[in-house]
């Protein structure tokens, strides 16, 4: 195993004990429940901003606290759920008079744990709402699934909850906004390589090394569908018509186009297959009006990447161009 | 049929099982889920085993909840919800009873699949661990009621979680992160199936070691 | 190759491409010279600044083209430097009254494009000046190189250099500062994987599973040693070690620290790797006044990270938390 | 002793020879390198080969001197200059002569090699391409003044050039990427070095077919 680690039973602690320090002055830890939360949270005039989930997608989410963005993090183990008691101490913590939104991407493991960690705070008279994320097109709701994933989309579910909240917007509203993002995201990913948790200590799964998974999650999890490794102009093709047909994105379409890297591929193929999705989305008719690339929802060192498109229009457009501030600093 | 001694002797056997299979059972996890199932499975019960000593043992009902609830509060995934809330129902049929029948036994067993049916939205079929638990169940009410005692009843249960945790290998897997991949699914053993067969394996034997001292 | 490519040939310029495609306001592609400039560049009232190098470093540097950081970026082919001919004309396209300031890592190919280019430039009146980084201190200084290598720390002569040219400092000043933060700062790198070039299509060097590379440079060139592999806490201890000795840094500095990933390796692990970092300089007495976790100069898709430490001062505190826009848009 | 056909046909060969042997001047340079050798002279051959026709050939000098310029312009790394300075040296020496003596194509090794020295502020022993170029102006000065024929000189210099190459394994880089490495640079032969002795014996042997026409 090709990793920094020491007890990878504290794999998660200790990054969480990292970005904590590397942040004194906004964000504040407790150990007790993986929480990441920010310094000056709650606030009374802001409904709090949550998300939780398996840890091994940073910096989803941990790395995401900081104002217009997240109020807090509260991550499971890697790829596992946080237990109830993280949820609900969470909830705790965080509740301010216009309530806690979490948002969740829809996995059975954090459907479950958030589903129960609320109703034990609503217990003690805590106003908690979930807002489901599911963006992920490479599984179709059907009898065979609980419905679709949430991946790399639920940034703009963040984004633009974030800056409402930001902007005084109460809890109903930030649902109708929350749900309206999701309702206009669409994402499908590809891996090259399998990833490797830490307490596994070797790949996940075997891909050979002219093989790649298509419709992969973002839990190291096999894909929709194993296939020859071909071109970057083809995988991105593949990948954006998916994602295109889907909701559909038609003609005269402003659209957000994310390009996310899933944590093992460098940021230069990433701009290839930029590149490539822009001109095909041009000869649609579909213009892109904001465009992210970088790593935001990973899956550990798992080289392979996902598209994400968001249909615009001015409300979102303008939440998403809020200014906003992440525990990563780059500068 | 048993009481606090026997019930510790369970849970014992099913803590130490999970902790020792924590590779095994994380491997199953990975070929069509996410790897983490023996991980999740061993960090919780680890806790039940580091607390064991303050564990309230007034009665076996109290006893299986007081479990139910650390491992609901420690375990993380799907797995945390599931084991947690199995544990809560099953101790909560037996109520505080000092001693518990086979037929007990039976509706606990019984109760804890219900729970984990209504908290997983899923059913027999579906490629979990309910496709051992509900055979599992159906062949204690069998036992008891053929009134067989509690070599021949452990036997029968082996047994019968060893094949059904074989047949979810023919399933496709339409619940949790297995049923993502769809017909791929199909070729593999379910990953808290086949940890439910070798955790009654182990209470079988563990059965036999205590009866023989 | 587990690699989004098309044809190697066409890896950078393609990667040119999606970066001007996803920044439209502001960059602009000159194709012929591989080069990324600020489309408000040159400007009247400022020193032009530009960086090139090898590709390959991705983020670095034409990903943080932009307000208070570069005024263009130059790359050369993977891991080679750019033409002398590309440095030549961008001199010439980012001619300011001012004057052009290159920064260049010190490698023997890069100095020798830039000391050229600036050659031509200069027959022609354009006034450049060159600046040299090489905080590596896996590479001593000796009759047996060229010197020291220029790796992660030229982040801090970029953000230092490109703040003081944004607040009108002339070339004499920006020499100055750019300098001072070089020569106060340093930097130490361990691979845990080789990098794959696309053109190569295998790895540069095999590693074995239990092995690291202590002391690459950002080439995926080999290192000083070759080691067994240990833990996060004992590659950070060592790393922080030779860094620490080498200034020296002592008992009563600030610094601003960075743990900056080769490519490969995900964030989450950085992390792990900071807070290690942070706990060992505090018990030498050292404080962390500024924290940089990211990437920041890769070597493709190596696993591996860097640690780099700049000694601080008020000018050089301030300069690095002046403002500054980058390419890479991660909101 | 040659005229512009047979620098044409010298030049030919070396890009030839570059552009076919990429894959394996990149793997030497990865030993202790970075790899991009081969591909960054073959990139600027490439250039050179592409435009062949429109280089100006009205004297071997001055042909010499547009291929500098095309390499130093189009190959990038330590190559472009080192390779580009060599030529640029080359053709300079050579003047605007139609017809060029053996003394003044060792003068222009000669003159290659100091450039690359003055450029690349390195020297004989340093573990580089300069350790097969100056041994290879010594011994064609030699065969010169020995009076040897093309066919006889060409084979010394092939023989010349590989022993030379193969000497650089036992040294330690002192210049260019490989003396990061240090001491661990022994052991490997020069990249730079075995292109040159490669290109040799393709001349060599270039010129052996075109006499057999
Ligand atoms: N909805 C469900 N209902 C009942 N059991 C389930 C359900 N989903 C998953 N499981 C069981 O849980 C096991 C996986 O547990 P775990 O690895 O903790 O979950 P995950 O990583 O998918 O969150 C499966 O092998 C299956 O037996
Ligand atoms: N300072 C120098 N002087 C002369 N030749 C050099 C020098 N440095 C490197 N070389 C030659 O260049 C070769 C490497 O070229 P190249 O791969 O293009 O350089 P790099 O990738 O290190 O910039 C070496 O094998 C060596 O023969
Ligand atoms: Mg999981
Ligand atoms: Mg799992
Ligand atoms: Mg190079
Ligand atoms: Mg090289």
């Amino acid at each position: 195993m090709k990793k920094f680690v020491n007890d990878p039973k504290q794999f998660v602690p200790e990054m969480l004990r990292g970005i904590a320090l590397a942040n004194p002055d906004t964000l504040t830890y407790v150990p007790e429940y993986n929480l990441i939360m920010r310094s000056d949270a709650p606030r009374e005039d802001k409904v709090s901003i949550v998300q939780g989930s398996g840890s091994g997608h940073e910096p989803a989410h941990v790395m995401i606290v900081g104002k217009g963005m997240l109020d807090a993090a509260c991550p499971g183990d890697v790829f596992a759920a946080p237990p109830m008691d993280y949820v609900y101490e969470t909830a705790k913590r965080l509740a301010s008079p216009k309530g806690v939104l979490l948002l969740v991407n829809n996995y059975t493991g954090d459907r479950m744990a958030f589903d129960m960690g609320k109703e034990m705070a609503e217990a003690e008279g805590i106003d908690v709402r979930i807002l489901m994320i599911d963006d992920d097109v490479a599984v179709k709701d059907s009898t065979y699934t609980i419905g679709r994933r949430g991946v790399a989309g639920n940034f703009f579910v963040i984004k633009a909850v974030g800056a409402a909240s930001e902007q005084g917007a109460d809890m109903d509203e930030l649902v109708r906004i929350g749900e309206k993002v999701n309702s206009v995201t669409r994402t499908m990913g590809v891996a090259l390589t399998a990833c490797t948790p830490p307490a596994k200590g070797s790949p996940l799964f075997e891909l050979g090394e002219d093989e790649m998974e298509l419709g992969v999650g973002i839990h190291g999890e096999p894909g929709r569908e194993r296939r020859k490794l071909v071109s970057a102009d083809e995988i991105v093709d593949e990948l954006l018509e998916a994602v295109v047909t889907d909701l559909p994105f038609s003609s005269g379409d402003r659209v957000a186009l994310m390009i996310n890297g899933l944590g093992g591929t460098p940021i230069s193929e990433l701009y290839i297959l930029f590149g490539r999705a822009h001109d095909q989305l041009a000869e649609k008719g579909i213009t892109v009006a904001r465009s992210y690339v970088n790593e935001y929802c990973t899956s550990l060192d798992m080289a392979g990447a996902s598209v994400t498109l968001v249909k615009l229009d001015d409300e979102i457009e303008g939440l998403l161009a809020a200014p906003a501030e992440a525990a990563i600093r780059v500068f | 049929m048993s009481g606090q001694q026997e019930v510790e002797l369970v849970v014992r056997t099913i803590a130490q099982t999970a902790v020792d299979n924590e590779k095994y059972f994380g491997d199953l996890d990975a070929v069509v889920g996410d790897g983490d199932f023996g991980y999740s499975l061993a960090r919780g019960f680890e806790k039940v085993l580091e607390g064991w000593d303050d564990l309230d043992r007034s009665a076996p009902g109290t006893f299986l909840k007081k479990v139910g609830i650390v491992i609901s509060s420690r375990i993380g995934g799907t797995s945390g919800p599931i084991w947690g809330t199995a544990f809560l129902r099953a101790g909560a049929t037996l109520g505080d009873a000092q001693e518990v029948t086979g037929e007990q036994v039976a509706a606990a067993l019984r109760a804890a699949a219900e729970g984990i049916k209504a908290r997983g939205n899923s059913d027999v079929g579906d490629k979990t661990l309910l496709d051992v638990l509900v055979p599992l169940a159906d062949r204690l009410e069998q036992e008891v009621q053929a009134g067989s005692d509690a070599r021949t009843t452990l036997e029968a249960l082996s047994t019968t979680a060893r094949e059904a945790a074989e047949a979810t290998k023919d399933m496709i897997a339409k619940r949790g992160r297995a049923s993502y991949t769809g017909e791929r699914s199909r070729g593999s053993v379910d990953a808290g199936a086949m940890a439910l067969a070798v955790i009654v394996e182990q209470v079988d034997q563990a059965w036999q070691r205590e009866a023989l001292r």
